[in-house]
C-alpha cells in the first residue's frame, strides 16, 4: 500500500509520502532486530463518514512514527516496533466484523477501534472471545464499554450530555432550542441526556427540540422553527460536518442566538467559510489543537497530511500511546496483563491526562472550547 | 404564524428549486435514453467540484469557471455513455442501471481519492441580493436558482418539442431502430442527451454549492435520489412535470419538518409520494403510456 | 425429457451436498480464516435476498429498489423476539430462533402484502420509486420507535445465527433456493413469468394479474424477512441506517449482475460480490475505485460479444454430444 | 340458444365511436367471420368481448351469463380465447411453456406443490406437458417444443398463438387475422387447421380476417363492420357479392 | 444500372445462420420482389441491406459504393428508404410527427410540405388521423402510416417488408397501385410480400428464397407461370 505516487493532487502525494517515510523508519527499525506489535484499527475510509476514519488512521500514523522513531516500545528485554494495519469498515457493522476479523487473521496484538459506534459495538464481543485489548478513540455509546476488554478514550454521549445541560443552567440562559441528528446515535444519546438533564432542572428552558436526519444539508426548515421560538441558546450536538451547513444557514437566516456544541465540533474552523458565523460559539472538546502542548502533533501532522488534526487525530494518536503504556506498564504483550495494566496508567495526552477506569471509561477533565477572533480558545 | 407559514414556504422553494433542477437532467436523460443514470447525482458533485479547481486553484473569473464546469461535465458525461452504457445498448435496461450505480461508485471513489473525505469550505462566488417580502427574506441564491431553473425548464420543452434534434431525441426514446431507418444518428442522439443532461447537472452542481458551501465527494448521492423521486413524482420524462415535482417536493418536506414531525419528515414525504402516485399512477404531469391491444 | 429433470435433480443434490461438505471441512479442519469463516452467513443472507428479489425483479419483472425494508421488517421482529424470549430464557434458544424466523418471515410478508396495493396499479419506474419510498418510510419509522430503540439501534442480539450454526443458516439457504426454483417449475412460476412477458397476453389466457403480482411480493417479502432475521442473529446488532436504499441497490446489483431470471446466476453473483470487496482489502485507499471497476466491467462483459462467444461454444459443445 | 349474443354495443376514444350499436348473434359451433376495412372496429370489437375495454353501452352475454363488467381473466373462465393482431407471445419463456401456461385454469395442484414438488408434482406436470403437445401436434409445433418463443419466424408465433388460445378450452375462440403474413400456400394449411381444431375442439369461432380466399373457403356466416357499425350481415355468398361491401371494403 | 449489388450475403444470429450467401442485384427503376415462406429470411435479408443487422459475410453496394459496414442511418440519407415489417410507428408520437420524422434527413422546407400533401392524397386516412396517437391507430392505419413516412424521405430506392399485412382487400390492391406509382415516378423499389400473385404481377424481377438460400430467380412474369412457385406460393 501506499505506493499509488501517481495521484495527482499535494494532499494525496504527502499522504504517500508520509507512509513511505513510515515505512523507511520502519525498515531501519528492521536492522536493529526489533519484533513487530500489530495494532489493528479499523473505521470508515469509504462513504460518508470517511473523514472520521481518516482522521483517526493518521493520527495513529503520526503517533507510531513517533515512538518508532524514537525507538520502539520496550517491554522487558525486549524492545517492539509499531505497526499499523487500518481496516475500511464503511461504518457499517456486518463490514466491521469481517474488517476486525481480517485484522484477527493478521495476528494482531491489539485494537484500537472501532470508529463509530455502531461498528464498534458489532466487535466489542469479538474482541472479547478473541481475548483482544480494545481501545476505542471515538465509539461514545455507554454500551461499548460493557467488556472487561474494551477502553474508551473520549467521553460518552451522556456525560457530554450532561455537562453541557449544566453549562447551559450555570450561564442562565433562559431559553435554550436543540438541533440534532435523529439518525445518529452519536447526537441522539447527547440529546436525550442533555434534553433529561435540562428538564429536571427547569423544564420551560428548552424551547424547541428539532432534529435531522444523516445526509440532510439543508436545515432552514428546523432553524425558522428555532428562530420564532426565541431561543437565545442553540445546541448542536453533531459533527462538524453537519455543524457547518447549520451555522452558515442560521447566519443566512439572520439567526442571532449564541451556539454551544458537543465534542463534534471540532474542526469547525476549516469548514465556515468565514469564521465570523461561529464567533463566540462554545463546545465540548478534549482536544485543541492551538494548545501548546499539542503544537508539535500539529505541525507533524501538517506536514504529512496537509490538514489541521480533529478530535478524532487526537484520539487515534491517544490510543495509540495508551497502548504503548499499557505494554510497558505490563512488563508484557499478553492481553490480561496489558488489560489489567490499563487501570494502572496514566497517559498524558492531546486531549488531556487520562487514565482509565476498570469500567473501561477514560477520567479525564472536559475543557470548554470557545471561538474568539476566529481561533479556538481555551475557556 | 402567518409568516411562520410564508417563511417555511419560502424554504421548502429553496430546497426544492434546486431538486428541480437536478429532476431536468434527471428526465431529460431518462426521457430520452430510457435509463435512470444514478451516476447523475455525481456529475453534480463534479461539477462542484470542478467550480471549485476553476476558481480557488486556478483563479479563474467567475464566468469563465463556470463555463470550464459546464465543459468538463459535458465531457465527463458523454465519456461516461461511450465507455460504459453505450456497449450495454442491447442489453436488458436494469443492466445499464447497475452500470450508472457502478459509475456512482466510481466517480465517488476519484473524488475521494483526490480530494480526500474532509469536507472543502467554499465560499459563494453567486452574490445577489435577497428580497424582502414583508417581513419575509428570500435570499438571493433562491431567486438566482428559480430562476435559472424556470429558464432552463422552458428552454428544454422548446428544444425536445420544436427543434429538429429534439425530434430526433423523441423518435429514438420510442424505438431506437426505427428511429436509424429514419435516418437519425442514434449514437449521436444519445451522446447529446448525455452532453445535455451532463451540462445541466454541472448548473445543479454550481448552484448547489454556491448554496450550500461545502464539498464532499458524496455531496451529490442524496440530491440525486431526492430528485429522482420528484422526476417521478411530476411524471418522469416530462420537463415541466420535473419542475413541478422538483418543487413540490421540497415543500412538502419543509411543511411536514416544520408542522409534524422532523423525525417523521421522511416518512410524511415519501408517503405522499405514494399517495400521488396511486392517484396518479403516471405522476403528476407524465402522460399515461398508451397501449392498443 | 423425464430423465433430464431427473439427472438435474441428482445434480442439484450432488452440488448441495457438496458445498455444504465443503465448508464443514473449511471450518472444522480450520482451513478458513477468521475474515472468510465471518462471510459465510453474509454469504448465505445475500443469496437469500438476492434469490428472493430475483423471484420479483427478473420472474415477475417489477423493478423494486425496497428489499432492504422487507429484511429490516424480519430483522428486527426477529431480534425482538429473541432479545425478549430468547435471552431472558423464557424459551430455550432453538425455539427462539424458530420462532423469531417465522415470525420475522412473516411480519415481512404481511408488509409484502401491503405494498401489493401500489403494485397493482404502477409500473415500471414510478413502482420503483415507491418501493423506494416504502423502503425509506420504513426506515424512517423504525428509526422513529421506541420499541426498536431508535438510532441507537438493538444490540446484543443472541448470536443464533453465526458461523457456528452453519448447519442451520445452510439448511434455510438452501430451502430458499428450493423453494423458489421449485415455484418457479410450477403453475404458479408460470403464471408469474407470463405476466413478466406479456400482461396482456397471460390475462387473456385466464391468469389473474393481481393476484400472482401480489403473491410474488409476499413470497420474496417472506423470504427477504428470514434473511434478515438471520442477518440480525448473526451480526448481534440492528440499526435502521443500515436498510436504507443502498441496501437494496446492493441486493439488485447481485440480481442484475447474475443475470435476471437465473437463480444460479443470483447465487454466484452473491458469492463474487460478497467476497470481492475483502478480497480487495489489501489494496487500501484503492478498495471501491477497484470494487466500482471490477463491477462495471463485469457488467460489460455480461453483456458483450465475448461472452456471447463463450456461451456459443458452449452451446456447439452441448449440440455435438447430442447428436453423438 | 345461441352461443354468443351482442346487443347495442358501443364504446369511443375521445371524440370518435369506435363501435356503435353493433349487434352479432352466434350459434354453437358456427365458424363466424367479421370483415370490414381498417380501422373500422372489428380489433376493437374483440378487445370489448375480452374485457381488455368496458364498453360504454350494450350487452353481452355467452351461454346467458353476462361478460360486461367482467375482467379479462374472468372472461377467459367463462369459455373465451383470442389472439391477438399484434403477436403476444410469452417471448422469454420457450413454447411448450407458452402452451402449458394457458393450461393454468385446466390443471390444477396447491401451492405447497408448487414450492415442494413430490408426486403429485410430477403426475400434473406430465399431464400438462402431454396435453400442451397434443395442442401443439395440431399445428405442427411439437418440433419447436423447447425454442424461445419469440426465436420462432412470424407465421408459427401466429400459429403458436392460436394453440395457446385453444389450451384454455374456450367455447369460443376469437382470432385477429390469423393469416396475416402467410403465404397462400400457409393460409390454405391454415384453413385446414381451422376446420379441424373446430371438429376436434367443438368450439366455435370468431375471426377477424382481410384474407378473402380464407373468409370465402371456411366462414358460414359472415358480419361486415363499417365505421362501427353493421354494413351487412349473411352467408359469405350474399355478402361478397354486395354492391354495398364492394365499394367500402372489396374493391374491384 | 444496377444500384444495389448484393453479393454473397450472410447473416447470423447467434449461431443460427438465417441468410445463407445469397447475391442478387437490383437495377434503376425496377421493382423487384422477393417472396419465400415464413422464415425463409426475407425480413433479415431487408434488414442487413439496410443497415440494421450486420452482415456476418459478404458485400452490399448502392449505387457502387460499398455499404457493408454503412450505419443504417447514413444509408438511409444515401436514399435508400425502408418499411419495416411490423410497421414500427413512434407510437406515442402524433401522426403528423411521424410523418415529419420520414423527413429528418431532408432539409428542404417547401418540398416536405408537398411530399406531405402527396401522403394525405395517397392516404386520406391519415389526414383525417393527423393528431391522434399513432399507437392507437388500428393495424391497417398504421400500414399505411409506416409506407407514408419511409416516403416523406424521398428516397431513390425504397425497400417495403409486407405492405400489405393487415390490409383490407380494397387497401391491398390500391397499396399495389401506390407501389407502381411511385416506381413510375422513379423510385426503385424492393418488396417483400406473402401476397406474391399480387407483387410478381407488378414485378419486373423476382427472387425466391427458401431457407436463407435463393433457389429461384427471373423475370417475375415467367415465375409467375413456373411450376414449382406456383405449387408453393400461388396455391390456385
Ligand atoms: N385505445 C384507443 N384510443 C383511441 N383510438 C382507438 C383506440 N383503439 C382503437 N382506436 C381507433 O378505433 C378505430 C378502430 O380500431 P380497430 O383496431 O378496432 O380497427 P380494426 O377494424 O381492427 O382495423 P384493422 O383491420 O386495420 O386492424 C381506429 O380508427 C382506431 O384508430
Ligand atoms: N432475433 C432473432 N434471433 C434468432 N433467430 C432469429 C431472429 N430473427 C429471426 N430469426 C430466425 O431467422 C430465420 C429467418 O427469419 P426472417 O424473419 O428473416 O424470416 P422471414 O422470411 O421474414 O419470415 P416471415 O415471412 O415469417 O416474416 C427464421 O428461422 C427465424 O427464426
Ligand atoms: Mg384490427
Ligand atoms: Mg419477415
Amino acid at each position: 500500500a501506499g505506493s499509488d505516487t501517481s495521484d495527482t493532487t499535494a494532499a494525496a502525494d504527502t499522504t504517500a509520502a508520509a507512509e513511505e517515510s513510515g515505512e523507511q523508519a520502519a525498515d531501519a527499525a528492521d536492522t536493529e532486530g526489533m519484533e513487530e506489535f500489530l495494532i489493528g484499527s479499523t473505521g470508515p475510509l469509504t462513504g460518508a463518514a470517511a473523514s472520521y476514519g481518516t482522521s483517526v488512521k493518521q493520527g495513529e500514523e503520526i503517533a507510531i512514527q513517533e515512538i518508532n522513531e524514537a525507538g520502539g516500545v520496550q517491554v522487558g528485554d525486549t524492545t517492539y516496533k509499531l505497526v499499523l494495519n487500518f481496516q475500511d469498515d464503511e461504518a457499517k457493522e456486518d463490514k466491521a466484523v469481517t474488517a476486525f476479523n481480517t485484522l484477527v487473521d493478521a495476528g494482531m496484538n491489539a485494537y484500537v477501534g472501532a470508529v463509530t459506534t455502531g461498528a464498534c459495538l458489532a466487535q466489542t464481543d469479538l474482541s472479547y472471545e478473541a481475548n483482544i485489548l480494545q481501545i476505542t478513540p471515538s465509539a461514545s455509546a455507554e454500551a461499548v464499554t460493557a467488556n472487561p476488554n474494551v477502553f474508551r478514550m473520549c467521553f460518552t454521549d451522556p456525560l457530554q450530555g450532561e455537562m453541557i445541560a449544566q453549562y447551559v443552567v450555570d450561564n442562565g440562559y433562559e431559553s435554550v432550542a436543540v438541533l440534532w441528528n435523529n439518525s445518529d446515535e452519536y447526537s441522539a444519546g447527547i440529546h436525550d441526556a442533555f434534553v433529561e438533564t435540562l428538564e429536571a432542572a427547569d423544564a420551560s428552558l428548552l424551547v424547541a427540540d428539532e432534529s435531522f436526519a444523516t445526509g440532510d444539508v439543508d436545515f432552514n426548515t428546523q432553524l425558522t422553527v428555532i428562530k420564532n421560538s426565541g431561543a437565545k441558546l442553540l445546541f448542536v450536538p453533531a459533527y462538524y460536518g453537519d455543524v457547518a451547513y447549520i451555522v452558515q444557514q442560521a447566519k443566512d437566516a439572520g439567526m442571532e442566538c449564541d451556539f454551544v456544541g458537543s465534542d463534534g465540533w471540532d474542526g469547525v474552523l476549516g469548514q465556515v467559510t468565514d469564521p465570523a458565523m461561529v464567533e463566540g460559539a462554545v463546545f465540548l472538546s478534549p482536544f485543541l489543537a492551538t494548545e501548546d502542548a499539542a503544537a508539535d502533533f500539529v505541525s507533524k501532522y501538517e506536514a504529512a497530511y496537509g490538514a489541521t488534526p480533529d478530535q478524532f487525530a487526537a484520539d487515534g494518536y491517544d490510543c495509540v500511546y495508551a497502548i504503548k503504556a499499557a505494554m510497558e506498564q505490563a512488563g508484557s504483550i499478553e492481553t490480561e496483563a496489558l488489560i489489567q495494566a490499563m487501570t494502572e496508567i496514566t497517559v498524558d495526552g492531546l486531549t488531556g491526562q487520562v487514565t482509565f477506569e476498570e469500567s473501561g471509561e477514560p477520567a479525564k477533565t472536559a475543557k470548554y472550547v470557545q471561538i474568539v477572533n476566529g481561533e479556538y480558545t481555551a475557556m | 404564524m402567518l409568516t411562520s407559514i410564508m417563511e417555511q414556504l419560502i424554504n421548502g422553494l429553496r430546497t426544492g428549486s434546486i431538486y428541480a433542477l437536478i429532476a431536468l437532467g434527471y428526465t431529460m436523460v431518462y426521457g430520452i435514453a430510457k435509463m435512470i443514470n444514478f451516476a447523475h447525482g455525481d456529475i453534480i458533485m463534479v461539477g462542484a467540484y470542478t467550480l471549485y479547481i476553476g476558481i480557488a486553484l486556478l483563479h479563474l473569473p467567475v464566468l469563465p469557471a463556470m463555463l470550464l464546469t459546464a465543459v468538463v461535465c459535458s465531457v465527463l458525461g458523454m465519456l461516461i455513455e461511450k465507455i460504459a452504457y453505450k456497449p450495454l445498448r442491447k442489453a436488458p435496461p436494469l443492466a445499464v442501471l447497475i452500470t450508472a450505480i457502478g459509475m456512482s461508485y466510481f466517480l465517488q471513489s476519484v473524488a475521494l481519492l483526490i480530494f480526500s473525505s474532509t469536507p472543502i469550505p467554499f465560499k459563494s462566488v453567486i452574490e445577489v441580493e435577497g428580497i424582502q417580502v414583508g417581513t419575509v427574506n428570500i435570499s438571493g441564491i433562491t431567486i438566482v436558482t428559480l430562476a435559472v431553473t424556470t429558464v432552463i425548464m422552458v428552454g428544454l420543452t422548446l428544444f425536445i418539442n420544436r427543434t429538429k434534434a429534439g425530434s430526433a431525441m423523441r423518435a429514438v426514446s420510442e424505438d431506437r431502430g426505427a428511429a436509424e431507418l429514419m435516418g437519425i444518428n442514434v449514437n449521436r442522439t444519445i451522446s447529446m442527451t448525455f452532453a445535455i443532461g451532463s451540462a445541466l447537472a454541472a448548473v445543479a452542481g454550481i448552484l448547489y454549492i454556491c448554496q450550500y458551501q461545502s464539498l464532499r465527494p458524496t455531496l451529490g448521492a442524496l440530491p440525486g435520489i431526492k430528485a429522482f423521486v420528484a422526476a417521478v413524482l411530476g411524471g418522469i420524462g416530462s420537463v415541466p412535470g420535473a419542475m413541478l415535482g422538483g418543487i413540490m417536493l421540497g415543500l412538502i418536506e419543509s411543511l411536514s419538518k416544520a408542522y409534524i414531525s422532523t423525525e417523521l419528515a421522511d416518512a410524511i414525504v415519501f408517503g405522499v409520494l405514494v399517495v400521488v402516485l396511486l392517484v396518479r399512477p403516471s405522476g403528476l404531469l407524465g402522460k399515461k403510456k398508451l397501449v392498443k391491444v | 425429457m423425464k430423465k433430464t429433470s431427473n439427472r438435474q435433480v441428482w445434480f442439484n443434490i450432488a452440488v448441495i451436498a457438496a458445498a455444504y461438505v465443503l465448508v464443514t471441512i473449511l471450518l472444522k479442519g480450520n482451513l478458513l480464516n477468521r475474515q472468510y469463516t465471518s462471510l459465510l452467513v453474509p454469504i448465505a443472507v445475500n443469496i437469500m435476498l438476492a434469490v428472493s428479489l430475483n423471484l420479483v425483479t427478473g420472474f415477475l419483472g417489477e423493478l423494486t429498489l425496497g428489499h432492504a425494508g422487507f429484511m429490516s421488517i424480519g430483522a428486527y421482529t426477529g431480534a425482538l423476539i429473541s432479545l425478549n424470549l430468547g435471552k431472558t430464557e423464557v424459551l430455550p434458544a432453538p425455539a427462539a430462533f424458530a420462532l423469531a424466523l417465522l415470525c420475522g418471515g412473516l411480519m415481512a410478508a404481511v408488509f409484502g402484502f401491503l405494498i401489493g396495493v401500489p403494485v397493482l396499479r404502477l409500473r415500471g419506474d414510478y413502482l420503483a420509486i415507491v418501493t423506494l419510498a416504502f423502503g425509506e418510510i420504513i426506515k424512517s419509522v423504525i428509526n422513529s420507535m421506541e420499541i426498536t430503540n431508535g438510532a441507537r439501534g438493538l444490540s446484543k442480539i443472541p448470536l443464533y445465527s453465526n458461523y457456528t450454526n452453519y448447519t442451520v443458516v445452510f439448511f434455510l439457504m438452501v430451502l430458499t433456493v428450493l423453494a423458489v426454483t421449485n415455484l418457479m417449475k410450477s403453475r404458479d412460476g408460470r403464471a408469474i413469468m407470463a405476466i413478466r412477458d406479456n400482461d396482456i397476453a397471460a390475462e387473456s389466457i385466464g391468469i389473474k394479474i393481481s393476484h400472482f403480482k401480489v403473491k410474488a411480493f409476499v413470497i420474496a417479502a417472506f423470504f427477504a424477512g428470514v434473511a434478515g432475521v438471520i442477518y440480525a442473529h448473526n451480526v448481534g446488532l440492528l440499526k435502521p441506517g443500515t436498510f436504507d436504499y443502498n441496501k437494496s441497490i446492493e441486493i439488485l446489483v447481485i440480481v442484475v449482475l447474475g443475470g435476471m431470471g437465473s437463480i444460479r446466476g443470483s447465487i454466484i453473483a452473491a458469492i463474487i460480490l460478497t467476497v470481492l470487496p475483502e478480497l480487495l482489502r489489501g489494496t487500501d485507499n484503492l478498495r471501491m475505485l477497484l470494487y466500482a471497476i471490477v463491477l462495471i466491467a463485469m457488467m460489460i462483459f455480461n453483456n458483450s460479444k465475448i461472452k456471447e462467444g463463450l456461451m456459443m461454444n458452449r452451446t456447439f459443445r452441448k449440440l455435438g454430444r447430442k447428436e453423438a | 340458444m345461441a352461443l354468443l349474443e351482442v346487443k347495442n354495443l358501443g364504446i369511443s376514444f375521445g371524440g370518435l365511436k369506435a363501435v356503435d350499436e353493433f349487434n352479432i348473434t352466434i350459434e354453437e359451433g358456427q365458424l363466424y367471420g367479421l370483415i370490414g376495412p381498417n380501422g373500422a372496429g372489428k380489433t376493437t370489437v374483440f378487445n370489448l368481448l375480452t374485457g381488455v375495454y368496458r364498453p360504454t353501452l350494450g350487452t353481452i352475454t355467452l351461454d346467458g351469463k353476462n361478460l360486461v363488467g367482467k375482467g379479462p381473466a374472468e372472461i377467459c373462465k367463462c369459455g373465451v380465447a383470442r389472439t391477438f393482431q399484434n403477436i403476444r407471445l410469452f417471448g422469454k419463456m420457450t413454447v411448450l411453456d407458452n402452451v402449458k401456461t394457458a393450461l393454468h385454469n385446466q390443471v390444477k395442484y396447491s401451492e405447497a406443490v408448487c414450492f415442494f414438488h413430490g408426486p403429485v408434482y410430477k403426475k400434473k406436470e406430465q399431464e400438462m406437458t402431454d396435453m400442451a403437445m397434443d395442442v401443439l401436434k395440431v399445428f405442427g409445433l411439437d418440433g419447436y417444443g423447447e425454442t424461445l418463443a419469440s426465436n420462432l419466424p412470424y407465421g408459427q408465433q401466429r400459429k403458436l398463438e392460436i394453440a395457446r388460445a385453444l389450451a384454455t378450452n374456450p367455447k369460443l375462440l376469437l382470432l385477429d387475422e390469423p393469416a396475416a403474413g402467410m403465404n397462400p400456400n400457409e393460409t390454405a394449411e391454415l384453413m385446414d387447421t381451422i376446420r379441424l381444431i373446430r371438429e376436434k375442439y367443438h368450439i366455435t369461432i370468431l375471426l377477424i380476417e382481410h384474407d378473402m380466399k380464407l373468409v370465402a373457403g371456411i366462414c358460414e356466416y359472415l358480419t361486415v363492420l363499417n365505421f362501427g357499425t353493421e354494413l351487412a350481415s349473411g352467408t359469405p355468398a350474399e355478402v361478397l357479392n354486395d354492391p354495398k361491401v364492394i365499394t367500402a371494403y372489396l374493391g374491384e | 444500372m444496377s444500384i444495389l449489388k448484393v453479393t454473397d450475403m450472410t447473416v447470423n444470429y447467434g449461431v443460427i445462420q438465417a441468410v445463407k450467401g445469397i447475391s442478387f442485384e437490383v437495377e434503376q427503376g425496377e421493382i423487384v420482389a422477393l417472396i419465400g415462406a415464413n422464415g425463409a429470411g426475407k425480413t433479415t435479408t431487408l434488414h442487413t441491406v439496410t443497415g440494421m443487422i450486420p452482415a456476418k459475410s459478404g458485400s452490399i453496394q448502392f449505387y457502387g459504393t460499398d455499404i457493408t459496414k454503412v450505419p443504417a442511418h447514413r444509408i438511409v440519407s444515401m436514399g435508400l428508404a425502408h418499411v419495416p415489417e411490423g410497421r414500427r410507428v413512434f407510437a406515442q408520437l402524433t401522426v403528423l410527427e411521424n410523418l415529419k420524422m420520414g423527413a429528418y434527413t431532408r432539409k428542404d422546407k417547401d418540398g416536405i410540405e408537398k411530399s406531405l400533401e402527396e401522403i394525405y392524397k395517397r392516404f386520406p386516412r391519415l389526414e383525417e388521423r393527423k393528431s391522434q396517437l399513432a399507437g392507437t391507430l388500428s393495424g391497417g392505419e398504421q400500414q399505411m402510416l409506416a409506407m407514408g413516412r419511409a416516403l416523406m424521405s424521398k428516397p431513390k430506392m425504397i425497400v417495403m417488408d409486407e405492405p400489405s399485412m393487415g390490409l383490407s382487400p380494397l387497401y391491398v390492391s390500391e397499396i399495389f397501385k401506390i407501389i407502381q406509382d411511385i416506381n413510375e415516378s422513379g423510385t426503385t423499389v424492393l418488396l417483400v410480400e406473402q401476397n406474391a400473385k399480387k407483387a410478381l404481377s407488378i414485378a419486373n424481377k423476382a427472387y425466391v428464397l427458401e431457407t436463407g438460400n435463393i433457389v429461384l430467380s427471373g423475370d417475375a412474369k415467367e415465375l409467375m407461370n413456373d411450376d414449382s412457385v406456383k405449387k408453393a406460393y400461388l396455391s390456385e
